[in-house]
């Protein structure tokens, strides 16, 4: 079964030090709920988790392996949705999609479902910068849809979601848990889904 | 060689000494500079470790 | 291990402390003994006269503005690897003085060329290639000034100087190449005197003398530089403390 | 991760960018109506005197290509880079130098080829020998690519910053000087007709040189960039 842990992990910022000596270990069907004040470094925790920045120490583990090491079989595993919605906005929601999928070796067929799921089927074929705010996050996240990802971790997912939004969300996670795979989640807000266990982790600023 | 024939370097004196004074003006800055810059670091040094000091109190 | 004992920020800036006095009265009686005999003791040439005087100082700046890349992009590539920081704060020490050495070959190129062709400024190859090898060197500074924080910009100009000391040769080369296609009948290139022995004794000591007097500056820069890097550690406190009294 | 996903991948890399550029058509015809002015102050410049022109016309021409592919730089990551999808192009599966080759081929399909057709219009303005028309647009068809590909770099490192145009430049321009020598040297050198074989090659090799190695250069820079 697949295990995600990591060890005495630092990160930093401008030789800042922000998190230091943090170790968790995440098995199948679990979801880690990080919380913490603003600027307290979960936004740099979460990236380096992805790999995108490099841990100042300490080690980052998928099944034992460094993911520095796994490299891009480990983004092959991984979905990532940050502040930044990585959503084009010249391209239409559709097309945004269709490159997501085929950037990671995801099914086309998945799209329409996606779309139909965020409730953004209407827009489709609209330009994305004329959606709004909340809609370019729905469509941040119906990327998570259209691959087979064994490792989710999510910033703030449901910042700017209306209700009904964040209900479908928790949905996702809570069919995404039950099928084994991980979560990892930074949000204000308690989050409310099947998750098989949730291990919390506050960061203090 | 006397005093004026060594000024006057054979007619190059004008080349040969500002060459050498700018070249040499060049190496010292580079030796003042990091002189006046360390004091300026460690006095901002003092004061960050101080603010550092009484924040975590 | 050896190499952690040393590349430790906290002992390195002692060690650098004590070496620098050492480096400095080493490199300051070199220069002067050079010069002297550069000056003085070194024969007329026949053909330019005393002008030649002042290849004692451009040569050995001209070779040091190509060696402190070097260097520059090996501490690059090793900060770049190992994420040493004293390897970062060496390649960011050594730009200024790389380019205060281009700019000494540059000013003494032209004003050595200037009784021999009557212009200041000669689109000879190697002064051509020296020009951009400035630029080059202030693209560093640029670079690095203009990134907040210290790890990316060190990481950041590391990358570009490694892309620059692999586009050197080409950049001579094609300068070299450039400078033969256009070769104007009358500009000879930068003739450089037969080297007389007397005259290759006091270029020696130049030569010496400046790397002598780069190992100086150099450790008095990344000495308050590593200061700056570690401020977050007791260290850096300790001896900022010390230093109050 | 089979290659045939990768193919994929890179196909699509490639038609998104050249699709969000054409939806952008501002960002494509700026850099060209940049060369066809700068082309034209020369002779403002230097007067209208045709040899003189004709002379001058290679050195001008390579030098506005190159100020031309310079200023269409920034977008080759910056537009991705803020609004998010460059991060999310580095968290592909696939090898972040190919995925690079192909945005850098994209951004060369819409600045660097419309300047190699356009430039024998501006060759005519300055009163360029027609038999020399074919050496130019050869040396410019393998030249401007390698500004691309160098200018990437450049681009990649100086990603987010403030004042990023003009460091940009300042970054890039020493490393152009082979491929405007090489470039540029190629016209002159048929105008007087002596052969260009050793010039093109030249050139050819630079291409070969930097389609080898800058993407992975730029790759390595774009992650610094991000961390």
């Amino acid at each position: 079964m697949n295990r995600f842990e990591t060890s005495k992990v630092e990160c930093v910022r401008g030789d800042r030090p922000l998190v230091s000596g943090l170790s968790f270990s995440l098995q199948h069907g679990e979801l880690l709920h990080i919380v913490g004040r603003n600027g307290s470094g979960k936004t740099t925790l979460l990236r380096t988790l992805c790999g995108l920045s490099r841990p100042n120490a300490g080690q980052i583990r998928w099944n034992s392996t460094d993911i520095h090491v796994l490299g891009d079989d480990y983004r092959a595993l991984l979905a990532y949705v940050g502040h930044a919605n990585g959503v084009q906005g010249d391209l239409t929601a559709a097309e945004n999609l269709h490159v997501a999928t085929r950037l990671n070796n995801g099914t086309d067929t998945l799209v329409k479902g996606a779309l139909e799921r965020m409730g953004l089927t209407r827009f489709a074929h609209l330009p994305t910068k004329v959606l709004s705010q909340g809609q370019r996050r729905r469509l941040a996240l119906a990327r998570l849809l259209v691959s087979k990802k064994n490792l989710w971790i999510l910033d703030e997912p449901f910042a700017g979601l209306d209700a009904d939004s964040v209900a479908v969300m928790e949905d996702i996670l809570t069919d995404y848990l039950t099928r084994g795979c991980m979560v990892v989640v930074t949000s204000h807000q308690k989050i409310a889904c099947g998750a098989k266990a949730t291990q919390h982790i506050t960061l203090d600023s | 060689m006397s005093w004026s024939e060594f000024i006057s370097m054979g007619g190059y004196g004008g080349y040969v000494w500002s060459a050498y004074g700018f070249a040499i003006f060049v190496l010292v800055i580079n030796v003042i500079i990091p002189m006046r810059r360390r004091g300026v670091v460690l006095k901002a040094l003092r004061q960050f470790i101080v603010s550092q000091t009484v924040q975590e109190k | 291990m050896i190499y952690k004992k040393y590349a430790s920020p906290k002992n390195f800036y002692p060690l650098a402390g004590r070496l620098i006095p050492w480096l400095g009265v080493l490199t300051v009686l070199l220069l002067a003994v050079g010069l002297y005999w550069g000056l003085f003791v070194a024969p007329t040439d026949y053909q330019q006269g005393e002008s030649y005087r002042i290849i004692f100082l451009h040569v050995p700046s001209a070779w040091m503005s190509m060696f402190v890349y070097v260097i520059m992009a090996a501490a690059g590539a090793l900060g770049l690897t190992w994420k040493t920081k004293l390897a970062e704060v060496l390649a960011s020490a050594c730009a200024p003085i790389g380019a205060s050495f281009t700019l000494v070959t540059l000013v003494t190129g032209s004003i050595w060329g200037k009784p021999m062709w009557g212009t200041w400024w000669v689109w000879d190859a190697r002064l051509t290639s020296e020009l951009i090898l400035l630029f080059l060197y202030i693209g560093f500074m640029a670079l690095e000034a203009s990134i907040e924080e210290p790890r990316r910009a060190a990481r950041a100009a590391a990358v570009l100087a490694l892309v620059g000391v692999v586009n050197i040769p080409i950049i001579h080369f094609s300068v070299e190449w450039w400078n033969t296609l256009h070769q104007p009948a009358s500009v000879s290139k930068l003739g450089a005197p037969s080297i007389h022995p007397s005259m290759l004794v006091p270029l020696l000591m130049m030569f010496i003398g400046f790397k002598l007097y780069f190992a100086t500056v150099v450790l008095m820069r990344m000495r308050y530089a590593i200061l700056e890097r570690e401020k977050h550690t007791r260290w850096v406190a300790e001896v900022v403390g010390t230093k109050a009294q | 991760m089979t290659s045939s996903s990768l193919f994929v991948a890179v196909r699509c890399v490639f038609v998104r960018d050249v699709t969000v550029a054409l939806r952008r058509s501002t960002d494509v015809l700026t850099p060209l109506v940049f060369f066809i002015i700068v082309g034209s102050l020369f002779p403002l410049g230097v007067g209208p005197e045709p040899n003189l022109l004709s002379t001058m016309a290679p050195g001008v021409i390579w030098v506005a290509a190159l100020l031309a592919t310079m200023l269409s730089l920034s977008r080759l990551f910056a537009n991705d880079y803020a609004d998010g999808t460059l991060e999310q192009l580095t968290l592909t599966p696939h090898p972040l130098t190919t995925l690079v080759l192909a945005k850098i081929m994209a951004h060369w399909l819409l600045t660097g080829l419309p300047l190699v057709l356009i430039s024998p219009l501006l060759a005519l303005q300055l009163n360029f020998q027609y038999e020399n028309m074919g050496i130019l647009v050869a040396s410019l068809l393998l030249g401007t690519p390698v500004l691309s590909l160098i200018g990437s770099v450049g681009a990649a490192l100086t990603l987010g910053l403030r004042g990023g145009g003009v460091l940009l430049s300042l970054l890039v321009l020493p490393l152009y000087t082979p491929v405007l020598i090489f470039g540029a040297g190629a016209v002159s050198t048929h105008a007087l007709g002596m052969d260009v074989e050793a010039h093109l090659s030249l050139l050819a090799a630079l291409l070969v040189l930097s389609v080898i190695f800058t993407p992975w250069v730029t790759a390595i820079a774009l992650r610094i960039s991000l961390d």
